[in-house]
């Protein structure tokens, strides 16, 4: 039954997610102008917050509210900013493609490490068929020996590992990328440089060059069948992380988003200026009009994204909407935090104040796990049904 | 709990009112806008499904069924699918007796809901908007004085829908202490009904002017009695019954644009592969997605009883602007085409443009 | 010397013209209601107003300063209505393509006729190099002979004759493409139905019919020489016209978007809502504030329809500038004439007022001429430096 | 005569101003932005080709041309292009000196205007923004009351540029009959000048936070004396001059997208052949030359000596907007190289994000 109604046990997780979120956000500008810092393991305030704010127990894994509840609770982590927490998370979005395509002794051996997921090239952008890293299988050494580089890796300092994407047979475009599994400090495996950023500058985002690295033959995503399967095991288990990590881009800055919104709400009041959802354009404030709009934006997208997570949830396929959410989000986000700016003016742009941080942090929702405009050619396709071939 | 699934009775509920709307609707869409009328038998084929009076209890007549504004949004997409103006007419009568039903006194409620529950399509009203610029419906210009004996109302409405034809009225006014809603005969004295209106769209749909001078009105015919009754109430509920018409009319034009698109050829291949009109059908989606999304939210937070004023207006705002501009660059997909009479997407343009504007024209 | 200030004797035409817009104004919405009648040659008030009002005498033809003025007076005509005029123009499009691609005796012999322009087909839309309108030459009669179908023929059903777009050798692309002067009458020259359509409702846009039509040799726009000239005679022919055409249907609809802004600005004084140039959002009124917000858009638009003309005057090219206007204009007036109905609510779509009407006229501002589309696509052409193959 | 044409010497300004844009302001705009400083040998080159003092009358010292705002503005466009920061900073002091010179009493032009007719860069500055939400130019929330022997200030200004260098501010504040502007000593008593704040773009460009605690101005160093002055005409200039350049800014974004859009690869070919970034940069082409005629016919209208209270609110509402597109999307014409400080992009974002919400930065 539709319904929009979180459960007592949700709105509690919800709740101590947004406490946590508060204590982060004490030291979301110190890590944004101290760019070359990495944010701690844990804040100073952890242990004492965990004893006063008990853990509230997730449904199970099998439990379809999972995905929208995780969903709801990204937002509010990103609420408090972007890249602190009280426990840094483990996980990178190299864990997600690892669940959705490893076997199982990869997931049992490479699940507890923080995976940073390698997809973007100097030269390719948002097309991953692009991808010119090489995989070559050392039938005598039974070793995978890659070569390449690779730029925006998200965690990509702080992770163990990496899934990396690398070809077989470039001339085989899609059918030929598949995921390699890459432990740091593995020879050939050189992480140069921290990539200096417009927002997240919190967040490591690596640049990785690949030079003779050899690794073991076991370490190719999905195990060795994978290679027969063409267009494309690789491919498809990323596409299918893919559905997943979609909407949770767009959660993070959707988290973002409503960061700015509430610090707009509060200052409007401050300044006396009345938000009137009953008052029409002849007796509202500029302001609040402008305000009312720019929350409809985020509640509309905010519904999409979690629509996506409740589709994943079911098991049921949500290609379009995890892409509709990206794009939707993508979109919503740029016209949220400048509408906050133009809303409250010199303020907004103050470093005194975190709006426009969260403005510099979510501008990077557009952009990466596909940008706007990869979405709206996803979405286009299924639209027309169209293959890649007829419409890019 | 966070659900998107629709009960197995909603995509019954679904999938008829599209199949409906498909067949019965659609093909009178163009002909009654441009004989600015709906013919009698059509709004009666709809009355016979009994859309407005299952839902009334059994006690007044009706067919005793649960009552979910989230199923009748998703009813009201799919009728504005199949044709927004007629989906606008047939609907009408539930404006009046849902307000009733939800505010009404016992003894309002034993008076008019029968009337809703008989064999004939049977016309009452909202009268919310008022002429002039600006108009707001929580603040009313129309005013009703206390009289020892009742009501007095003076004042001016427009875009009655259905007044032609409406038996009663359910006029919203100032009163000393806020706003209330007053129940009038067609046949009040002082009461003068101008139909029908010129309006940009829903031309099929008659709208009436009200004119009020004096208009006496008896203390029990004050919706809700003494008490009185949350006006913003009624508002909620049509806003959001709006934004799914609206929403239904966005997805015709979408599912109208995406065929003709790939007919369509403009140097040497198909226009739906050019991006700007492939990213443009890609946007109309998306914001379909968003306003139902929205649209649901509002609607449940009405089922559940809850004040659904920044809910109605959030899917308001939303809805508003971007059912226009589905529609507008449906015009723009269309080029020519979509600049002539011959397609229907020039006549949604204008029932978005006209729907968008207007408050009080359906009810969930 | 950069200025905006009209001469005195401009100022005296553009008063008059107002005068004389509001006459027609009158009879607006009498001829949107009933589509099927023409507007009359002349108003009854005509004489009466052209007694009280001398003409303005009009700059030399040599004169730069014509276009300016010529495109402020057209905005100020459209202001008034789309279609009615106080004297009817008896010129049209067909009339600025002869003037520009006719040689002299064709310019002697059509030039007082009112002389439509017929390029648009069924199946050709914005893509003029798809017309499939045929002219083959009868050597013996030395008479050619066409064949074909033309929709959206503006001032197709009052014009003489029509100029219009056939062409010699499709294969041949543009470069086949040539204009030829057609008088209503002759056999095979059908005029099957005026079109209805959203707005515009008085003005006749018509489908004409072309069946084995014979015209004399000489009825070819420029003469026999342009058939000679491959890419391409009346194809550029035309192209030079549109560089005047395109600003000119610019100013017919930000003529009817200044009429819709002028009609609000009214509405919200009668409401008692105060425009302040000065206020910001947190003391400025909504509708106030996006009235303000229209008013740029058109301001905008018009100088750089202005823009566009002055070029023009001075004989410097403007096809960037002609496109750029015309696009600008497209979405300027959509934006303009449906922001006045939000501001102004159901009294916006009311037939009772005018701004509906302008609404839906302007409407085919972004539509003929080359929609907003093609456009940007001359636009980016231009920009990007690339040709007509390396980007459609 | 309606012209769009520019004198022979503004086309030598605009390609002498190009040129130096080029070589001497853009090299050093990543730098100084990220060291958040402008070197003063920088800010004495620009000096030294004597933009604020040419204009001044010989009387002053100046260099007695004639001034244009739209001559200005077209220099404004091109010092921007090059680098808007550096461009904000240089011009600068000419907000000031052109305050004096157009408002000052005989005795205000011959006090102050000689400080900017000297071999050194000097530096003093309009103090109009205010702290807190909606900060209004001509509602200020500092105050200044009426002395029998002049006027005490109480209150706070923002984004005072150059504050930490300049020897005055210009300071509006409300009287009992309206808005003053009233010249402060950099070491007035009860003055307390804070720098730098820190921002979100134009980092290069140093701004203070002013508090003033009752500090006593005399009577004559209210700008205009006895008269007052017209507070609305600076706030206009400055206004224009700022859209000019924002415009600039908007330029440099679609110079630098074009090449890179045809380098860029994807799919097989430049991203440059795909309609979607083809028609934003057409749309990026129309804004500035719609940006740039909105800025000249303000500029125009101040230099008739006009009221230009409309043209320059109409030029600030469309170009704030347009140019913080423009920027926004040339960040997604580079995908992920707009949001990395390899490219300018992102700092022209954050430059016209800037620029585009503050007041007073900038005067023609």
């Amino acid at each position: 039954m539709i319904d929009f109604t979180p459960s007592e046990n949700d709105e509690k997780a919800f709740e101590r997610a947004r406490s946590a979120a508060l204590v982060c956000r004490k030291y979301a500008r110190h890590y944004d102008e101290n760019e070359h810092e990495m944010a701690p393991e844990s804040l100073p305030e952890t242990e004492e917050f965990d004893a006063s704010h008990p853990e509230v127990p997730p449904p199970g894994d099998g439990d379809s509210s999972y995905p929208v509840r995780m969903m709801r609770l990204t937002m509010i982590n990103y609420w408090g900013d972007y890249t602190v927490r009280l426990h840094r998370e483990t996980g990178g979005l190299g864990n997600a493609a690892l669940s959705a395509a490893g076997t199982e002794e990869q997931r049992q051996k490479w699940g507890d490490l923080c995976l940073a997921m390698a997809i973007t090239e100097p030269g390719c952008g948002s097309d991953p068929s692009r991808v010119s890293t090489s995989a070559v299988l050392d039938e005598e050494t039974n070793e995978w020996i890659l070569n390449g580089e690779k730029i925006f890796v998200t965690t990509g300092i702080r992770a163990d590992a990496v899934v990396l994407w690398a070809t077989l047979d470039k001339s085989a475009g899609r059918g030929g990328i598949k995921s390699f599994l890459v432990e740091k400090g593995t020879a050939g495996f050189e992480v140069p440089h921290k990539e200096k950023k417009l927002g997240i500058r919190a967040d490591d985002t690596a640049a990785y060059v690949f030079r003779d690295c050899r690794i073991p033959r076991e370490n190719l995503l999905g195990g060795d069948e994978t290679v027969a399967k063409k267009d494309s095991g690789g491919f498809r288990g990323v596409m299918k992380t893919f559905n997943m990590t979609r909407p949770l881009t767009a959660a993070m800055g959707l988290g973002l988003a409503e960061a700015a919104l509430d610090f707009t709400r509060d200052q409007l009041r401050e300044a006396g200026v009345e938000i009137d959802y009953s008052a029409g354009l002849g007796t509202q404030m500029a302001a609040a009009e402008k305000f009312i709009r720019l929350e409809s934006i985020w509640e509309a997208s905010c519904l999409t994204t979690l629509q996506a997570a409740w589709l994943a949830g079911e098991g049921k396929p949500n290609n379009m909407e995890s892409s509709v959410s990206k794009g939707h989000a993508g979109s919503a986000v740029r016209a949220i935090t400048q509408g906050c700016i133009e809303i409250l003016g010199a303020m907004g742009i103050s470093r005194d104040y975190l709006l426009e941080k969260w403005t510099r942090d979510c501008r990077i929702t557009d952009i990466y796990e596909g940008t706007g405009e990869i979405q709206r050619l996803i979405i286009a396709r299924g639209l027309l049904d169209y293959t890649r071939a007829d419409l890019n | 709990m966070i659900s998107f699934g629709m009960t197995e009775e909603q995509e019954l509920v679904r999938d008829t009112m599209r199949e409906f709307a498909r067949d019965e609707l659609r093909p009178h869409g163009r002909e009654c806008d441009e004989n600015s009328s709906i013919p009698d038998e059509l709004l009666q084929s709809v009355w016979d499904l009994g859309l407005t009076s299952t839902q009334i209890p059994a006690a007044y007549g009706g067919g005793d069924e649960p009552r979910s504004m989230v199923t009748n949004a998703i009813l009201l997409e799919e009728l504005a699918h199949g044709d927004p103006a007629l989906a606008l007419a047939v609907v009408a009568p539930s404006q009046f007796a849902n307000a009733i039903l939800d505010q009404g006194t016992e003894a309002q409620k034993k008076k008019y809901l029968p009337l809703f529950c008989t064999e004939r399509f049977h016309a009452a009203s909202l009268a919310i908007v008022e002429p002039g610029p600006l108009s707001e419906p929580l603040a009313p210009r129309t005013v009703a004085e206390a009289k020892d004996d009742g009501w007095v109302l003076s004042g001016s409405k427009s875009f009655v829908v259905l007044g032609d034809r409406a038996s009663h009225f359910l006029v919203v006014a100032r009163t000393e202490d806020g706003v209330g809603a007053f129940i009038l005969d067609r046949d009040a004295e002082g009461l003068t009904i101008s139909a029908p209106e010129l309006n940009m769209g829903l031309k099929g749909v008659s709208t009436a002017r009200l004119d009020l001078e004096r208009v006496a009105v008896a203390s029990e015919d004050r919706l809700g009695g003494e008490a009185g009754c949350d006006v913003g109430a009624i508002v909620n509920g049509s806003r959001v019954a709006q934004c799914a018409l609206l929403l239904g009319l966005s997805r015709a034009v979408l599912e109208y644009c995406i065929p003709y698109s790939k007919d369509r050829v403009a140097f040497d291949e198909p226009i739906s592969k050019k991006q700007s009109i492939a990213f443009r059908l890609a946007e109309m989606h998306m914001e379909c997605e968003a306003m139902r999304n929205l649209v649901w939210r509002a609607a449940s937070c009405l089922e559940q009883g809850r004040d659904a004023t920044r809910e109605a207006r959030l899917a308001r705002t939303y809805v508003n602007e971007k059912s226009v501009w589905v529609a507008d660059n449906g015009i723009q997909v269309l080029g020519g085409h979509g600049f002539i009479r011959e397609h229907p997407v020039e006549m949604w343009f204008r029932h978005a443009r006209t729907l968008s504007v207007v408050e009080g024209a359906a009810a969930l």
